[in-house]
């Protein structure tokens, strides 16, 4: 057994090594284990050679050979900062379920569970372990939202788990049909990729768009993005934090490698309705988010806005373009935990997400202050931080390729300040509302949570190199396709 | 041997099928649609066996043996069945049978 | 011809004491016709140079059965089962459906007629070949239908027997 | 490394040591907040004389301006470097900041007094200055789009320092959506350039650019369809630069600024960020000679943002909106210059601007602090009793009238000049204009403020020396300043051209002298705006004219106007200013269309919210809901009746007989 | 006559099922404990039987003239699992001491039936097991304690066994009296002997799909499963949900998948129409359905339709039809093994009462929501390797468009299936909790129904991850 399958293995073992302890050890096993997980993926990008642009850490066992498929996995360029996002969102989620009181113990193997496929998705290099990651990360959550949730948490988490197992099909059809396609038949990805010009024009088109739709669904894009802000509101802020961090992700990720990355020819087709649809979702994703007064709320419809972002970079298909959505995808990673994490403090201090409620919160909450308007600086695209190098790449590729299309993504960013703005002042400033008085300011473990977070919007806006690195050889490779 | 078509028949046994058919969905007594049963099958019977009297074999006639037996099988168990029913609610009436729905 | 004659005088018989049974306005006197149905497919066998099934039919059905069927009626009506026989809520619906199967049928078997070979040799001794098939070729199922008969037996004395719990 | 390199980044980190350390221990220093003072301060006078230092080795070895570069970013062949570009320009923005930051912290100590955040205000104006020193040596765009935001954060944060009081925190707003609305437009500008010329250095664009113009086959080629693409950009780029540098009509934030601390204001949106628009504008000059269109439309905006900003000046009553509007219509005279391409020029105001409107800035301050109150009309005879401050605002007063020999006459004079020799006479004149507003604007000023009798209630309280020490430090500074560029000896033109050949400005007798007329012309005209009762404040004509929606709207004047959200306000504004030009008397039809179009930008927001949950939503559960009425309508089947089961199911091995019928 | 070892050894598992039976029989008529003994045997037994069925070897049994009975995989796929669930109901019956002695007779000869019924090559014997298969069945039923409803289950059983038998016995006259032979193979021949005829004998082609079909709640003979669900006692729920759908679909498979699959090509239409329509109609009905085992009948019949759309692929298809049956048949154990289970302690079917399992009886709730989510087919549980399989199949060996249509369908309708089982996951999950669920007696016996529901879900979960050795297992492949 390798060592990324061991990586995937050891939440799994987390999840027995939990329930196996009593409940009041619960949350620190599973801390531990998912920063154990962690350590193990930092362990692999610092091994992580960046110079090759082929699978590292590959593994490859049979599985079920008479349906060609096997447990291939490793990382590349495209994943690998992905898998250490994942692990690195999930020991935040963990420290930032303080609040959770019920059921602890299902509640981290949740989470444990979620971390193990969330790691799978990326790893896969076998379309059907792909798509076993994928869907098996939908029940962790909809278990999250169903238990942990809001109010309205059970039609949240039915509305996501459906409307996402929905996309999800076509992808899985996708799939089928590609297996059936080559010749021998096959999930095994690699195989498939070097088999790709065997299969006629017009099915790789169909299958494009199958798996796009999938894709479409998970990233979210309009308009099949309503389940997103329902599953927000009512997920509890670590689920937020998660979902919005990595599970929007797959979406990226899945058209990066499984669209773009495997039909070049294509994918240039759909390319740029995709690019208008990215341009949709910014625009549109920000005007509803103007529009709310609930903080998640907010926070959710800003995150289809971003994700837009990620769309027009990779429909783009320019070096620049692409490696900005990767970058934003990491981006968006990091500031909409954070938010969503934010947000999630003064809920658990009030119990009310309305903007209306609160006021001078900087007053009452110096330190949380600073982290919070940080944070909403970052989001809003404000460079130094991390948000904007995505924005900026994505758009510059968006204009290579497409002119002046983009200057609906201009929009989009101006949008975002506006509905930051509308956030941040509303809460922050002000006079002390009636509600906000005498609120505790953070705690050292929300401190912890957030800090970690809010360093690397610095690292990744001041030195994004650091990032680029791990990104570039693939893109390069990927964007050769095209030329 | 009568002189008589095949195809008269298998239309007669159609005509006792028919009329079983009818008995069973449109009589309100337990017994009287067992009795319907009883009609179908003897329609059935006949069909076999015509049909293996024109072709001269007797899988079909052996057939109509073991499909006696076991329409009698059936009817001792449905008539149990009925009785059991009318010990419940006093009452063989079919249209009574409705408490599972949905 | 007179066989021919004969034939139809059973199947007019068969259908109307067979219609008499569906339609009668009491059970009782369904039935009676119920009897006289089984004893026309008996003369119909017979008339088929089926004697095996003639016998079968007689015994079980003419004998058995019909024995059975009327002695539970008795019984019933000790108790006071309903003397009439109305039809059910459903009887449009039972004429429609029976209207359709018999089209339906009817068609088919035109079209399925020509399928039929015809026979090289009418069979001549029926009785005997089924029998000898039954502990032959069919010994299988033969032996398979006492286990169906045992298991209606159980059946019908566990149902009818008052409830005792076990053990 | 060599000693320019050590001092620049020396330069550079000092406001960020001062940050960092100062946030840091945030909770200590908000308690003792002296130390904090003086440690910002101490490190200000370090930076002040680093600067120097700089300037000195400058001159002494005449190095190379690109001083170190990093790789930041790489996509592909394009590169993005991080590092510092220090030419001569840079440099005597560098030295201007830092010596304008002295004298801002300085006066702070005193003006700042009490007030709980000032350990909060040092941070962020020591970040301003972190910002504004990077954004001066920025090699590229995308370096300088950094720090340009960065800035634009500060001031954020800086107006809406007394974030519990409602106004601030809607002129903080204001403030960041209307620059970050033109910031768009640089990146998208950004973008534009770099998808043609696959460069963002400011260098590079220019070589590239000259060599497409001149000879083909060293540079890039640009077809039409790309000089289109490029053109676009670049007066993207100019919409950025207008947000940043308050031009006509994105002004409108400016004026609103002045709801932050005045120190702030005069750092902040008097003396530098304003400015590093111009600077942009100055940088980009190749891109903009490239497109003479583009830098016709930027020198019509700037003249008509001098002659706007002028206007209005003239109808304020608050001390400091009269300085803002003045920023506003000098900012004007910069954009024109440079987009003149007259670069030395720009940065000459620039920099002469950034001393006395800091000047100003601060002695008004001074004033506010002593007497309360921020109304002109509540002061007067104030030379007696504060001469130090006055003497101070006079010199400032009289450098923005452009009184010889202080600092403004020479800039202004060079820029006029400037504009004379390209011989577009029609902006001249303009401008010669806007310099007669300018001079009656600061004449009926000075006279409101310091002539007369007191007729404020409150008895003024003293302004200590040290804080009209700071006063007078950057009074000499504008007049030193000025004699260096003088037209007789431009020592000042010389350096900023740099290595470039610096086509000697000959001595423009008719301009100066011409200048010289209508800036006294002005005076008078100032002079008598306060004797006659007809424009003040409370004559008829006065309060018509400011509640006309023109008024209204390049005032800007009440920030609840501006409480429509985001770009509603926005759209709105400009709509509203095309159509104020249109129907400037019909007051009944703009204001309809103003809240028409802000109500309308509103709706859009909420319509779409609506159309997300009634038509989206409503789809997706309307196919929920077609699959359950599939699912009850197969339940109803089940009535429980078993002969209608036999009945279906009869029916059913019909359909299927037939169906087979039809398979045939 | 003497039957070679071979015989003996080929018919083992029916063989050693009438052994029980007559054991079972026995204890009819002993007093005293002994018979709690001899019953307690039986599972075990069962179990035992179950592996000696996995070990037979291969090949058709020609001792009695005609080819009647075939040992294949088909059979041996069909032995074991009707073993292993005919030991899982007879243990539940023993737990919860509900039924009189004739309970375990009547389920054993029913279980014969069935094993005899995948095995035959002929349709006298068909006809006949399918018969004892069904008796019992009928009886069984009516065993409930509400004999009203109970009573009605069986006489709604009853009647549609007797109307679909007649089906089913009429279209097996017509091909009879056609080609006077009633084995499959010479059926086959004698229709691809005269192709002219082919058409018309799809009819009685059709009436037999219809009339077996009947007793796995095909379209648009479904009505009465649920009714009968409902209304029988649990164990015998269990009972005809596994046993009685094993056989059929094996039979079915057997006859429209092998035997008569390359006579009638138009057949595999009419398998695929009926499929779907059974599959969407299953699907939608459980969607919102209150009673638990109304919505396991409903969604069984989803899941019916799935595996008859393998039918037409043959051979071919088996892989995935045989995953597919064995991870439902094994959830279907778990499931009843758990509501029987649920049954000890109230006496109400609807999903509300199961609230809160997860709390009360933590591996149990999570085992029940794994074998939910096997039926619904998350991946990578073993129900998921079912619908994967079939749509790979699906789409790789029908004709290129209709496949992948068919297979696109089948996916997105089984998708619709997580709307229900996530209702019911939501009911066990729910963090309030019923107070009456806890059993009132504890003993081992009661606890064992848990263990069989845990261990089902253990089954699913590891047959998700080792994949196609689980095939091997049952002698797939």
């Amino acid at each position: 057994m390798g060592f990324l399958s061991g990586l995937l293995l050891f939440p799994v073992v987390g999840v027995v090594l939990l329930t196996l302890l009593p409940a009041r050890f619960s949350r620190i096993t599973a801390l531990l284990v998912s920063l154990l997980t962690f350590i193990g993926t930092v362990v692999l990008l610092f091994s992580f050679n960046t110079t090759i642009t082929t699978l590292q850490f590959e593994e490859l066992y049979q599985w079920i050979p008479s349906l060609g498929i096997g447990f291939h996995v490793g990382v590349d360029h495209l994943s690998i900062l992905l898998v250490v996002l994942s692990s690195f969102l999930s020991v935040l989620a963990i420290g930032a379920s303080y609040g959770v009181e019920k059921n602890l113990k299902a509640y981290y193997v949740c989470f444990l569970f979620l971390l193990a496929t969330l790691l799978g998705v990326f790893v896969a290099h076998d379309l059907f372990l792909f798509y076993v990651f994928w869907e098996l990360s939908l029940f962790p959550l909809y278990v999250i939202i169903a238990l942990w949730g809001g109010e309205r948490r059970v039609y949240a988490a039915i509305k996501m788990f459906l409307y996402t197992l929905f996309g999800s099909i076509f992808l899985l059809i996708g799939i089928i049909l590609l297996s059936v396609l080559v010749q021998p038949h096959t999930f095994d990805l690699p195989t498939i990729i070097s088999l790709r010009d065997t299969i006629p024009l017009q099915f790789q088109l169909l299958i494009v768009v199958l798996f796009s739709i999938g894709f479409a669904v998970k990233l979210p894009l309009v308009p099949v993005h309503t389940w997103l802000p329902d599953a927000h509101v009512e997920a509890p802020t670590a689920g937020s934090m998660l979902l919005a961090g990595v599970l929007l992700k797959m979406g990226g990720y899945g058209f990066l490698r499984l669209v773009f990355g495997l039909f070049p020819q294509a994918a240039v087709v759909i390319a740029f309705p995709l690019f208008v649809i990215g341009l949709v979702n910014i625009v549109y994703g920000a005007f509803l988010a103007l529009a709310q007064s609930d903080l998640k709320k907010l926070v959710a419809y800003s995150s289809i806005s971003h994700m837009g972002f990620v769309v027009i970079g990779l429909a783009s298909l320019q070096d620049i373009g692409v490696q900005g959505a990767l970058f934003q995808m990491i981006a968006h990673g990091i500031t909409s935990p954070a938010l969503f994490f934010v947000v999630g403090v003064l809920y658990h201090r009030t119990h009310s997400r309305d903007i209306k409620f609160y006021g001078g919160i900087a007053t009452v909450m110096p330190v949380f202050s600073v982290l919070f308007a940080l944070t909403a600086f970052a989001s809003l695209g404000l460079p130094g931080l991390i948000g904007f190098i995505g924005e900026f790449a994505t758009l510059a590729g968006g204009f290579i390729a497409y002119g002046w299309w983009v200057v609906a993504g201009g929009a989009g960013v101006f949008l975002a300040g506006m509905y930051m703005l509308k956030m941040v002042q509303g809460v922050l400033w002000g006079k002390v509302a009636d509600g906000c008085k005498g609120l505790k300011d953070l705690t050292r473990t929300e401190v912890l949570v957030l800090v970690p977070l809010v360093v690397l919007m610095f690292i990744g806006g001041i030195a994004p190199m650091l990032l680029f690195k791990y990104i570039q050889p693939g893109v390069a490779l990927l964007v050769q396709l095209y030329l | 041997m009568p002189n008589v078509g095949l195809l008269e028949i298998l239309v007669l046994a159609a005509l006792l099928i028919v009329i079983g058919i009818y008995g069973i969905l449109s009589r309100k007594n337990l017994l009287t649609v067992l009795f319907a049963t009883e009609i179908l099958f003897s329609g059935i019977n006949l069909t076999f066996a015509s049909l293996s009297q024109a072709t001269g074999t007797i899988q079909g006639a052996t057939f109509v043996f073991f499909i006696m037996a076991i329409t009698a099988c059936e009817t001792v168990v449905m008539l149990s069945l009925v009785f059991v029913y009318f010990r419940v609610t006093q009452s063989t009436s079919i249209e009574k049978m409705d408490q599972l729905n949905g | 011809m007179l066989p021919t004659i004969a034939f139809y005088t059973i199947a007019f018989l068969l259908l109307c004491s067979s219609l008499l049974t569906v339609t009668s306005k009491t059970v009782v006197r369904s039935g009676v016709a119920l009897f006289f149905s089984f004893l026309s497919m008996v003369a119909l066998y017979l008339l088929l140079r089926l004697e095996f099934l003639a016998f079968v039919q007689l015994f079980i059905f003419v004998g058995a059965i019909s024995v059975l069927v009327l002695f539970s009626l008795m019984m019933m009506q000790e108790y006071g089962v309903q003397k009439t026989n109305p039809l059910s809520k459903f009887a449009g619906v039972g004429v429609m459906v029976a209207a359709f199967v018999f089209v339906g049928l009817f068609l088919f078997l035109r079209n399925f007629i020509s399928t039929v070979p015809a026979a090289t040799e009418p069979a001549t001794d029926s009785f005997s070949l089924v029998a000898t098939s039954l502990l032959t070729t069919y010994v299988f199922p033969f032996e398979l239908i006492s286990l169906v008969l045992l298991a209606a037996l159980i059946g019908a004395v566990v149902l009818v027997k008052k409830e005792e719990p076990d053990a | 490394m060599n000693v320019l390199q050590l001092l620049t980044i020396c330069g550079l980190g000092i406001p960020w040591v001062v940050v960092l350390v100062l946030a840091g221990g945030y909770s200590f220093f908000s308690k003792r907040k002296n130390v904090a003072v003086g440690l910002s301060i101490g490190f200000s006078v370090v930076l002040a004389f680093v600067a120097l230092a700089m300037l000195g080795v400058f001159i002494a070895i005449k190095p190379e301006p690109e001083l170190l570069s990093v790789p930041w970013m790489r996509f592909g062949e394009l590169a993005v470097s991080l590092g510092i570009f220090l030419d001569a320009k840079a440099l005597s923005v560098f030295v201007g900041v830092a010596l304008v930051a002295v004298a801002i912290q300085l006066f702070s100590a005193w003006y700042m007094g009490h007030d709980g955040g000032k350990a909060r205000f040092y941070v962020l104006v020591n970040l301003f200055v972190a910002a504004m020193l990077g954004l001066v040596v920025s090699p590229n765009f995308l370096q300088l789009f950094v720090f340009w935001e960065l800035m634009g954060v500060c001031s954020f944060f800086l107006i809406g320092f007394w974030y519990e009081d409602p106004n601030p925190v809607v002129a903080s707003k204001k403030a960041f959506l209307t620059t970050r609305f033109g910031d768009v437009g640089l990146l998208l500008g950004m973008t534009g350039v770099l998808s043609v010329l696959g460069t963002l250095d400011f260098h590079e664009i220019g070589l590239k650019l000259v060599a497409s113009g001149e000879e083909v086959g060293t540079g890039i080629l640009l077809t039409p369809a790309t000089a289109s693409i490029l053109l676009v950009s670049v007066l993207l780029i100019f919409l950025g630069i207008m947000g940043k540098s308050a031009q006509f009509p994105l002004h409108i934030w400016l004026p609103d600024a002045m709801a932050g601390p005045t120190p702030a204001s005069a750092l902040i949106h008097a003396a530098t960020m304003v400015a590093s628009g111009v600077y942009l504008l100055v940088r980009c000059i190749p891109l903009f000679s490239y497109f003479p269109i583009a830098s016709e439309v930027a020198m019509w905006i700037g003249a008509l943002t001098v002659l706007t900003g002028a206007w209005l000046a003239l109808f304020q009553t608050d001390i400091k909106k009269v300085l803002a509007y003045s920023t506003i219509s000098q900012l004007g005279y910069m954009v024109v210059a440079a987009a003149a391409g007259a670069g030395e020029a720009a940065l000459f105001h620039l920099l002469t601007h950034a001393f006395f409107k800091a000047l100003l800035f601060l002695a008004a301050g001074a004033i506010i602090h002593s007497i309360h109150s921020q109304n002109m009309y509540e002061m007067g005879g104030l030379w007696k009793k504060m001469k130090p401050v006055a003497g101070a605002f006079l010199v400032g007063s009289a450098s923005l009238m452009g009184i010889p020999p202080f600092s403004g006459f020479w800039s202004k004079d060079e820029i006029l000049s400037v504009i004379w020799q390209n011989g577009d006479r029609p902006l001249f004149f303009f401008l010669l204009f806007g310099a007669f507003l300018t001079a009656t604007y600061a004449t009926k000023q000075a006279l409101l403020v310091f002539s007369g009798s007191y007729r404020g209630k409150e008895k003024p309280h003293a302004v200590p020396k040290f804080a009209w020490g700071a006063l007078w430090y950057l009074g000499i500074l504008s007049i030193g300043l000025g004699l260096l560029g003088t037209p007789f000896a431009n020592v000042l033109g010389k350096f900023l051209a740099g290595h470039g050949e610096h086509h000697e400005s000959e001595l423009n007798v008719l301009v100066m002298g011409g200048s010289l007329l209508i800036v006294s012309l002005g005076m008078i005209a100032g002079f008598f705006w306060n004797k006659t009762n007809f424009f003040a404040p409370s004559s008829r004509w006065h309060l018509a004219w400011i509640s006309s929606p023109f008024f209204k709207y390049f005032s800007a004047t009440q920030p609840g106007n501006i409480t429509i959200n985001g770009v509603a306000a926005l759209f709105a504004k400009v709509n509203l200013a095309v159509v104020a030009w249109l129907a400037l008397f019909d007051r009944y039809v703009v204001d309809a269309v103003v809240v028409g179009v802000g109500k309308g930008n509103l709706l859009l927001g909420r319509v779409s919210d609506v159309f997300d949950h009634q038509i989206i939503d409503r789809i997706v559960l309307g196919f929920a809901g077609m699959v359950r009425n599939v699912g009850n309508s197969n339940r109803r089947i089940q009535t429980g009746h078993i002969q209608e089961y036999l009945g279906f199911f009869l029916l059913g091995a019909v359909a299927v007989v037939v169906l087979i019928f039809f398979l045939r | 006559m003497n039957l070679p070892i071979t015989t003996i050894l080929a018919f083992l598992p029916e063989l050693g099922t009438s052994v029980l039976v007559v054991l079972l029989l026995a204890t009819l008529f002993v007093k005293g404990k002994a018979h709690t003994f001899i019953q307690w045997c039986v599972p075990g037994a069962l179990l035992l039987l179950m592996v000696a069925a996995r070990l037979i070897p291969s090949g058709a049994v020609n001792t009695f003239a005609h080819a009647s009975f075939v040992v294949d995989q088909v059979t041996v796929l069909g032995r074991m699992l009707l073993m292993l669930s005919g030991a899982a109901i007879v243990l539940f019956a023993l737990v919860t001491k509900r039924f009189p002695r004739e309970f375990f007779v009547l389920v054993l000869l029913s279980l014969l039936g069935g094993l005899v019924a995948i095995g035959a090559q002929e349709m006298l014997l068909l006809y006949v097991a399918i018969e004892l298969l069904s008796f019992p069945g009928y009886i069984l039923v009516a065993f409930g304690k509400d004999k009203r409803v109970s009573v009605e289950a069986a006489v709604k059983y009853l009647l549609f066994g007797v109307v679909a038998t007649a089906m089913l016995l009429y279209g097996f006259a017509l091909l009879i009296g056609s080609c006077g032979d009633t084995t499959f193979s010479g059926i086959a021949q004698c229709v691809a002997n005269s192709p002219s005829s082919e058409s018309i004998l799809l009819v009685p082609f059709a009436l037999i799909l219809l009339g077996l079909g009947f007793k796995i709640g095909t379209v648009p003979a479904q009505a009465w499963l649920p009714d009968t669900y409902t209304g029988a006692p649990v164990e015998v729920t269990g009972f005809l949900a596994s046993v009685g759908k094993i056989s059929i679909l094996l039979v079915l498979f057997r006859l429209f998948g092998v035997s008569l699959l390359g006579t009638f090509q138009k057949g595999a239409l009419l398998i695929i129409v009926l499929g779907v329509t059974t599959l969407v109609f299953g699907t939608t009905a459980a969607l919102f359905q209150k009673n638990f085992r109304r919505l396991l009948a409903y969604s069984g019949i989803g899941h019916v339709g799935f595996m008859m759309c393998l039918f037409p692929l043959g051979m071919v298809g088996f892989q995935a039809f045989s995953w597919y049956l064995i991870s439902y048949i094994v959830a279907t154990i778990g499931i009843f093994a758990y509501l029987t289970f649920s049954s000890l302690s109230f006496d109400q079917d609807s999903i509300e009462a199961h609230q809160g399992r997860i709390k009360s009886n933590p591996q149990l709730g999570i085992s029940v929501v794994v074998l939910l989510l096997s039926m619904a087919g998350l991946p990578p549980l073993l129900g998921f390797w079912g619908k994967f399989g079939g749509a790979v199949s699906v789409m790789r060996d029908y004709p290129v468009p209709a496949g992948w249509l068919l297979a696109g369908a089948l996916l997105v309708v089984s998708v619709v299936s997580f709307f229900y089982y996530l209702s019911v996951i939501r009911q066990l999950i729910s963090s309030t909790e019923n107070s009456s669920t806890q059993p009132k007696k504890e003993c081992f016996s009661v606890s064992l129904l848990s263990y069989i529901a845990i261990g089902a879900a253990v089954f699913l979960v590891v047959g998700g991850i080792v994949g196609e050795q689980i095939l091997t297992l049952f002698g797939v492949g």
